[in-house]
C-alpha cells in the first residue's frame, strides 16, 4: 500500500484551510488568556488559566469534528472519495491534519505553562502535576480521535468527546488524593514520585496506542464503504 | 525592515524612531523622576530633562508600531499572509529569541560589575549592592531584556492574522472614511482606559505575559498604521490639520508635565492618561504627516541609518549602560555626559553594523 | 476495441438489497445510459467501478485497473460526481478549482472559465449560496475541467431546471468529440439518455436486464393498434411485452418487431391500424412491469 | 483541444415524434434537395455533427448509413461522406419521394375501398381547386437542377 504523498500533503493542506476561522477564534482566545494570566491579580491568573484550558479543550474537540465528523455529515466525504485517493491515504492525512491541529496549540501551551512554572515564582513542583495533566488532555484527546475515525455515529462521537474532556475535574482531585504527588506540588524543586512516573507513562502509552491501533484497523481496508 | 518598494518617509521615519530610543535611554539617566529607578541614575541631573524626554517617549513607540503596521499590510497586499508570517519568523522572531538571552546576560553582568565596582553607585545599584551581600540573592524576574518591542510585534502578527481570518477589519475602515478631524479627535478616548490602568508616564511592558494595556495601546497604532495602508489618500486629507495637531500636542506637553509634577509613578488618573493618549495620537499623525511632507526623498544618509537602525537599537542598551557606568564617577556636566554616551554608544553601533552586519549573511536578519 | 470498463460476473450482496451477476462492458469513446429506478443498484454499481466497494464476486477492471486495488490510478482519469455529493460549504468555487487544479495535472483553465461562462457560475461565491443546479453544475465542472477519460455521472440532471438540464447536456456532448473519452451517465430522466447515449443498460432490482446499442433497441420495440374480435392468445407471444384491450380495440407493445408481424397478426384475427416507435420511458415502464428481460 | 470550426448544428427536437436518426436524414436530404450542400460537398464528422447537434454518435451513425442507402451521400473509408456525385440528385429524391406519396395513396385507397376510376376523379377535382389557389406556374421552372 503505496503512501502518495503529494495528495496527503494536499488534503491536509485541505483540512487546514478548512480550519482557519476556527483555529483564529481559538488563537484569539487563547491570547486573552495569557493577557489575563499576565494582568498579575489571583482573580485574573485563574480566570486566565480556566479560559486557556477551555480554549485547549474546544481547539482539540472542534479539530476532530470538523475534520471528521462535518465531512461525514455534510457529504464531502463523497466528494474527497472521487479524489485519485486510496482509504489509507485519507486515513493518514486526516490523522496527520488532526495531529497538527491538535499539537500545534497543544504543544504552545504545554511549553508555555512549563515556561511560567519554571520561570516565575510559582512552585516548580508545579511541573510533575501540570504534566500529568496535559498527559491526560493528551489521551482524551487520541481516544476521541480514535473513536471518530472508528465510529460513524455522531452520538458516540460527541459522548466519547465531551466525556474524556469533563473527567478532567475528577482526575484533577484524584492526583489529589495520591500522596506522592499532592506532598511534592507544594516544594519548589520537580520531584518525580513513583505513582507521577507511572500515571505519565501509561497516559503516553495509551495514547499512543489509541492512535496506533487506529491507524492500522483502517490501514488494511482497501475500500472507503 | 521589510523590503518593500521604498516608501522613504516611512522608513527615515522609523530609522528617527529608533534613534530617539537610543537618545531617550541616555537622557533616563539624568532625569530627576527616574533617579530611584533607573539603573544609570547619575547625580548630575536637571529639571530640564524632565522637561523635555517625556514628549519623545510618548511618541517613539506608537510611531514605530504604527509604521509597523503600515508595512505589514504593505507586504500583506503584495506577498499574502503567509509572505508576512514567514517574514515576521526570520526577521522578528529568529533575532529577538537569539537577542533576548544575550542581551538579558549582558545587562545583568553589567549591572552586577557596577554595583560592585563603581565608586558613587545609583540608587538601584546599590541597592544591587545589597542584595548580592544576601546569601542567595534573589533573582531579577525574567524580562524580555528591553526586546518586548520585537515580542508585541510579533504578537500583532498574530492578532493581524486573526483579524483578518475572522474578517474583523471592515467596520474599522469606514473609521477611516469619517472626516480626518473627528477621526482624531475620537481616537485618544480609545486609549485612554489602557493608559489610565498604568503608571504615568508608562512603564515598558517587559513581562513575558502580554499585558492587556500594551496590547491595547500599542495595538491601536499597529491596526492605525495597517488601516492607513489601504487608505494612502487619507494623510493627504488630514494635512491642512497639521499646524493645529502640533500647537495642541506641545499644549498637552505642558498640561501634562504641569499635572505630572510629584505625581510620577502612581497611578495615571484619567486626565493625564487623557493627556497621554492625545499627545500620543496627534503628534505620531503630525509625524507622519511631516515625514511625508519632508523626508519623501531619498537621501542617503537616512538611508544608511534607517539600514542600520534596527541592529543598533538591538545593541544600544548594554553598550549605553556600560558607558553611562563609568561615567558615574566622572564629574561633568551632566549635558557632556550625555552627549559623550549617546554620542559614544551610536558610535559604536554603527561601527559594528558596518563591520559585523553590512556585508554579512546577518543583513538578511537584522540589516 | 479497448474497453473503458469491463465488469464480469459482479455480485454485491448487502442486508436488504444484492446486485447479482451483472456483466457489462463500456466501449471506448462511447456514451451509456444506466437507466434503473431509485434503488436498482446504479449508485452501488457506480461505486464499485470507482473502487469505493469491493465486490463479493466477479472482476472489475477500470481504464485498465483491476479496481479496488488500481483505484488510486483509475480515479486520476475518473470524473465522478454523483447526487449525494457535497462541496465544503465554507468555501468558494474558485477555492474548490484551485484545489482539483493541483491534485490533476491535466487541469484544462481555459476550459474551466469557459465552463464558468457556460454554466453561468460565480466562482468568486461561496458554495453555501449556490442553488442545487448550480451545486449540481459546479460539481460537474470540477469534472469536466479536466477532462478524464472516463466520467461517471450519478443523475446528472436530476432536479435541474430545463435551461440548466441543456447547458449540462451540452457539456457532455463536448465530450463526444474526443473518442478517447467515455461516458456513463445513470438516469432516470430517460429523455436524456434517449438523446445522448450510444448503448443503453437496464438495471431492475439489481440485475441487468438489458444491455444493448441504443437505436437497436428503440428499433426492435414497437406499439401496435389493432382492431379485432377478441385477443385469441397473441398476449401469450414471446415478443409481446404487454397487450391492453379496450373493446375491439387492442394496443400491443412489441419487444421483437418484425417486419411478418403485420400479417401474422392478421391471421390471428388482428387487422393492424397503425404502427408506432416507442420512447425509451414508455419501454423502461413496460420491461419493469413485465418483469422478462428486455 | 482547441475548438475547431463548430458544425453548424441541426435542427432537431425531442418533441417531434419522428425518431432522432428519420429527424437528421430528412433534415440532410432536405439540405441537398434545396441545394444547400452541392454533390461533392463534404459531410460533417459523425462525432462533430453529434457533438455540434447534441446527439449520439450512434445515432447520426445510423443515419448516415440510412443516407448512404439511400444514395444521398456516399462515404469513403477513412476520409468521411461526401454529398453523392450523382447528375440531377435533388430531381431524383424529388421523384422518389413522389413515388413515396402515390404509394401511401394507394394504400389508404384501398383501405376506403375505392375503385381506380373513383381515384381518378378525385384527383382532378383536387388538381383544379389547386389551380384556382395558386397562380399558374410554367411547368418548365421546376427545381434548379
Amino acid at each position: 500500500m503505496s503512501l502518495n504523498v503529494p495528495i496527503i500533503r494536499l488534503l491536509v493542506a485541505k483540512d487546514w484551510q478548512l480550519f482557519q476561522k476556527q483555529l483564529a477564534a481559538h488563537v484569539l482566545g487563547g491570547i486573552l488568556a495569557l493577557c489575563l494570566l499576565g494582568h498579575g491579580k489571583p482573580w485574573s491568573f485563574y480566570f486566565g488559566a480556566l479560559l486557556l484550558l477551555v480554549v485547549m479543550v474546544s481547539a482539540a474537540c472542534f479539530s476532530i469534528s470538523t475534520a471528521l465528523l462535518v465531512e461525514r455529515k455534510e457529504q464531502t466525504l463523497a466528494f474527497v472519495m472521487s479524489l485519485p485517493v486510496s482509504p489509507f491515504d485519507y486515513m493518514v492525512a486526516k490523522l496527520a491534519g488532526n495531529l497538527l491541529t491538535f499539537a500545534v496549540p497543544f504543544g504552545v501551551m504545554v511549553l508555555g505553562t512549563v515556561g511560567v512554572i519554571l520561570f516565575t515564582p510559582l512552585p516548580d513542583g508545579l511541573f510533575v502535576y501540570s504534566l500529568l495533566l496535559f498527559g491526560y488532555i493528551l489521551l482524551a484527546y487520541s481516544v476521541s480521535l480514535a473513536v471518530a475515525m472508528s465510529v460513524q455515529s455522531e452520538g458516540w462521537n460527541t459522548f466519547a468527546m465531551i466525556g474524556s474532556m469533563v473527567l478532567i475535574n475528577p482526575v484533577i482531585m484524584g492526583l489529589g488524593q495520591i500522596e506522592a504527588i499532592s506532598s511534592t506540588v507544594r516544594e519548589d524543586a520537580i520531584v518525580w514520585s513513583g505513582p507521577a512516573l507511572l500515571i505519565l507513562s501509561s497516559e503516553i502509552l495509551l495514547s499512543l496506542s489509541a492512535i496506533a491501533i487506529t491507524a492500522w484497523v483502517h490501514g488494511r481496508k482497501p475500500v472507503f464503504h | 525592515m521589510a523590503t518593500l518598494e521604498r516608501l522613504h518617509y516611512m522608513d527615515h521615519l522609523r530609522a528617527l524612531a529608533m534613534l530617539a530610543g537610543v537618545l531617550f535611554h541616555a537622557a533616563l539617566a539624568y532625569s530627576p523622576i527616574m533617579q530611584p529607578f533607573f539603573p544609570t541614575a547619575d547625580r548630575h541631573n536637571s529639571a530640564l530633562v524632565d522637561a523635555l524626554v517625556w514628549l519623545p517617549h510618548l511618541v517613539r513607540m506608537p510611531l514605530f508600531f504604527a509604521v509597523a503596521g503600515f508595512f505589514a499590510a504593505a507586504m500583506i497586499a503584495r506577498r499574502g499572509m503567509g509572505g508576512l508570517l514567514r517574514q515576521r519568523l526570520l526577521r522578528v522572531a529568529l533575532p529577538f529569541l537569539i537577542a533576548w538571552p544575550l542581551l538579558h546576560l549582558a545587562l545583568s553582568e553589567a549591572t552586577i560589575w557596577a554595583a560592585l565596582h563603581i565608586a558613587q553607585p545609583s540608587p538601584m545599584l546599590l541597592m544591587v549592592r545589597e542584595w548580592l551581600a544576601q546569601p542567595d540573592p534573589p533573582q531579577l524576574p525574567p524580562g524580555t531584556g528591553h526586546l518586548w518591542f520585537l515580542y508585541y510585534l510579533l504578537l500583532f502578527s498574530v492578532l493581524h492574522w486573526v483579524t483578518r481570518t475572522l474578517d474583523f477589519g471592515r467596520r474599522a475602515e469606514r473609521v477611516l472614511a469619517w472626516p480626518p478631524a473627528r477621526t482624531l479627535a475620537l481616537a485618544p478616548l480609545l486609549l485612554v482606559p489602557a493608559l489610565a490602568s498604568v503608571s504615568a508616564p508608562h512603564p515598558a511592558p517587559e513581562g513575558l505575559l502580554p499585558q492587556f494595556w500594551a496590547v491595547a495601546f500599542y495595538g491601536a497604532f499597529f491596526a492605525g498604521g495597517a488601516l492607513l495602508q489601504g487608505q494612502p489618500d487619507w494623510l493627504e486629507r488630514a494635512r491642512p490639520l497639521l499646524p493645529w495637531l502640533f500647537g495642541a500636542s506641545v499644549l498637552c506637553y505642558a498640561l501634562f508635565l504641569w499635572r505630572l509634577d510629584g505625581a510620577a509613578w502612581q497611578f495615571a488618573g484619567w486626565t493625564l492618561a487623557a493627556l497621554e493618549a492625545c499627545i500620543s495620537v496627534w503628534l505620531t499623525v503630525a509625524c507622519l504627516m511631516a515625514g511625508r511632507a519632508w523626508l519623501d526623498r531619498p537621501n542617503p544618509t537616512l538611508r544608511y541609518l534607517s539600514a542600520s537602525a534596527y541592529w543598533t537599537y538591538l545593541l544600544h542598551l548594554p553598550v549605553l549602560f556600560l558607558i553611562q557606568y563609568l561615567l558615574l564617577d566622572v564629574d561633568l556636566h551632566w549635558g557632556l555626559k550625555f552627549l559623550a554616551a549617546s554620542g559614544l554608544t551610536l558610535v559604536l553601533c554603527l561601527l559594528s553594523y558596518q563591520l559585523l552586519v553590512r556585508a554579512t549573511p546577518l543583513r538578511r536578519f537584522v540589516g | 476495441m479497448t474497453a473503458a470498463f469491463t465488469l464480469s460476473g459482479i455480485a454485491k450482496r448487502y442486508p436488504h438489497f444484492t446486485l447479482q451477476d451483472v456483466s457489462l462492458q463500456l466501449p471506448e469513446g462511447q456514451i451509456m445510459g444506466l437507466v434503473g429506478v431509485n434503488g436498482a443498484g446504479k449508485t452501488t454499481l457506480l461505486r464499485l467501478l470507482t473502487g469505493l466497494v469491493r465486490a463479493d464476486a466477479g472482476a472489475v477492471e477500470v481504464l485498465g485497473q483491476c479496481m479496488p486495488e488500481g483505484q488510486v490510478a483509475a480515479k486520476r482519469e475518473i470524473g465522478f460526481a454523483s447526487e449525494d455529493m457535497r462541496l465544503y460549504r465554507g468555501q468558494s468555487l474558485h477555492w474548490h478549482m484551485e484545489l482539483i487544479r493541483r491534485i490533476y495535472p491535466g487541469w484544462d483553465a481555459a476550459y474551466a472559465a469557459e465552463l464558468v461562462r457556460r454554466f453561468d457560475l460565480r466562482p468568486q461565491q461561496i458554495v453555501a449560496g449556490f442553488s442545487h443546479g448550480q451545486r449540481v453544475k459546479a460539481l460537474l465542472l470540477l469534472c469536466l475541467a479536466r477532462r478524464p477519460r472516463l466520467l461517471l455521472l450519478d443523475e446528472p440532471t436530476t432536479g435541474l431546471d430545463p435551461v440548466a438540464r441543456l447547458e449540462v447536456l451540452e457539456a457532455l456532448a463536448d465530450v463526444l468529440r474526443d473518442e478517447r473519452r467515455s461516458v456513463l451517465f445513470s438516469s432516470h430522466n430517460t429523455q436524456d439518455i434517449e438523446q445522448l447515449a450510444d448503448s443503453i443498460s437496464f438495471l431492475h432490482q439489481g440485475r441487468l436486464l438489458a444491455s444493448a446499442d441504443k437505436e437497436a433497441f428503440l428499433d426492435r420495440w414497437r406499439r401496435v393498434v389493432c382492431q379485432g374480435a377478441g385477443m385469441n392468445g397473441v398476449a401469450a407471444w414471446p415478443e409481446i411485452a404487454s397487450a391492453r384491450a379496450n373493446g375491439s380495440l387492442f394496443e400491443l407493445k412489441v419487444r421483437h418487431w418484425e417486419a411478418d408481424l403485420p400479417a401474422r397478426l392478421n391471421a390471428a384475427g388482428l387487422a393492424v391500424q397503425r404502427v408506432d416507435p416507442m420512447a425509451l420511458e414508455d419501454i423502461f415502464v413496460t420491461t419493469v412491469r413485465a418483469g422478462e428481460p428486455a | 483541444m482547441h475548438s475547431m470550426p463548430v458544425t453548424t448544428p441541426l435542427f432537431l427536437s425531442t418533441s417531434d415524434a419522428r425518431p432522432m436518426y428519420q429527424q437528421i436524414v430528412d433534415q440532410i436530404t432536405a439540405k441537398v434537395m434545396a441545394a444547400d450542400w452541392l454533390p461533392g460537398h463534404a459531410l460533417p464528422s459523425i462525432r462533430e455533427l453529434a457533438a455540434s447537434s447534441r446527439v449520439s454518435v450512434i445515432t447520426v451513425k445510423r443515419a448516415y448509413e440510412d443516407l448512404e442507402r439511400a444514395g444521398v451521400i456516399e462515404t469513403r473509408h477513412g476520409k468521411g461522406s461526401v454529398v453523392a456525385e450523382r447528375t440531377e440528385l435533388p430531381r431524383a429524391l424529388l421523384e422518389e419521394e413522389l413515388g413515396r406519396h402515390l404509394a401511401a395513396l394507394l394504400a389508404c385507397a384501398a383501405r376506403l375501398g375505392l375503385a381506380h376510376t373513383e381515384l381518378h376523379r378525385l384527383l382532378d377535382q383536387a388538381a383544379a381547386r389547386d389551380a384556382q389557389s395558386r397562380p399558374p406556374i410554367n411547368p418548365s421552372e421546376g427545381p434548379l437542377p
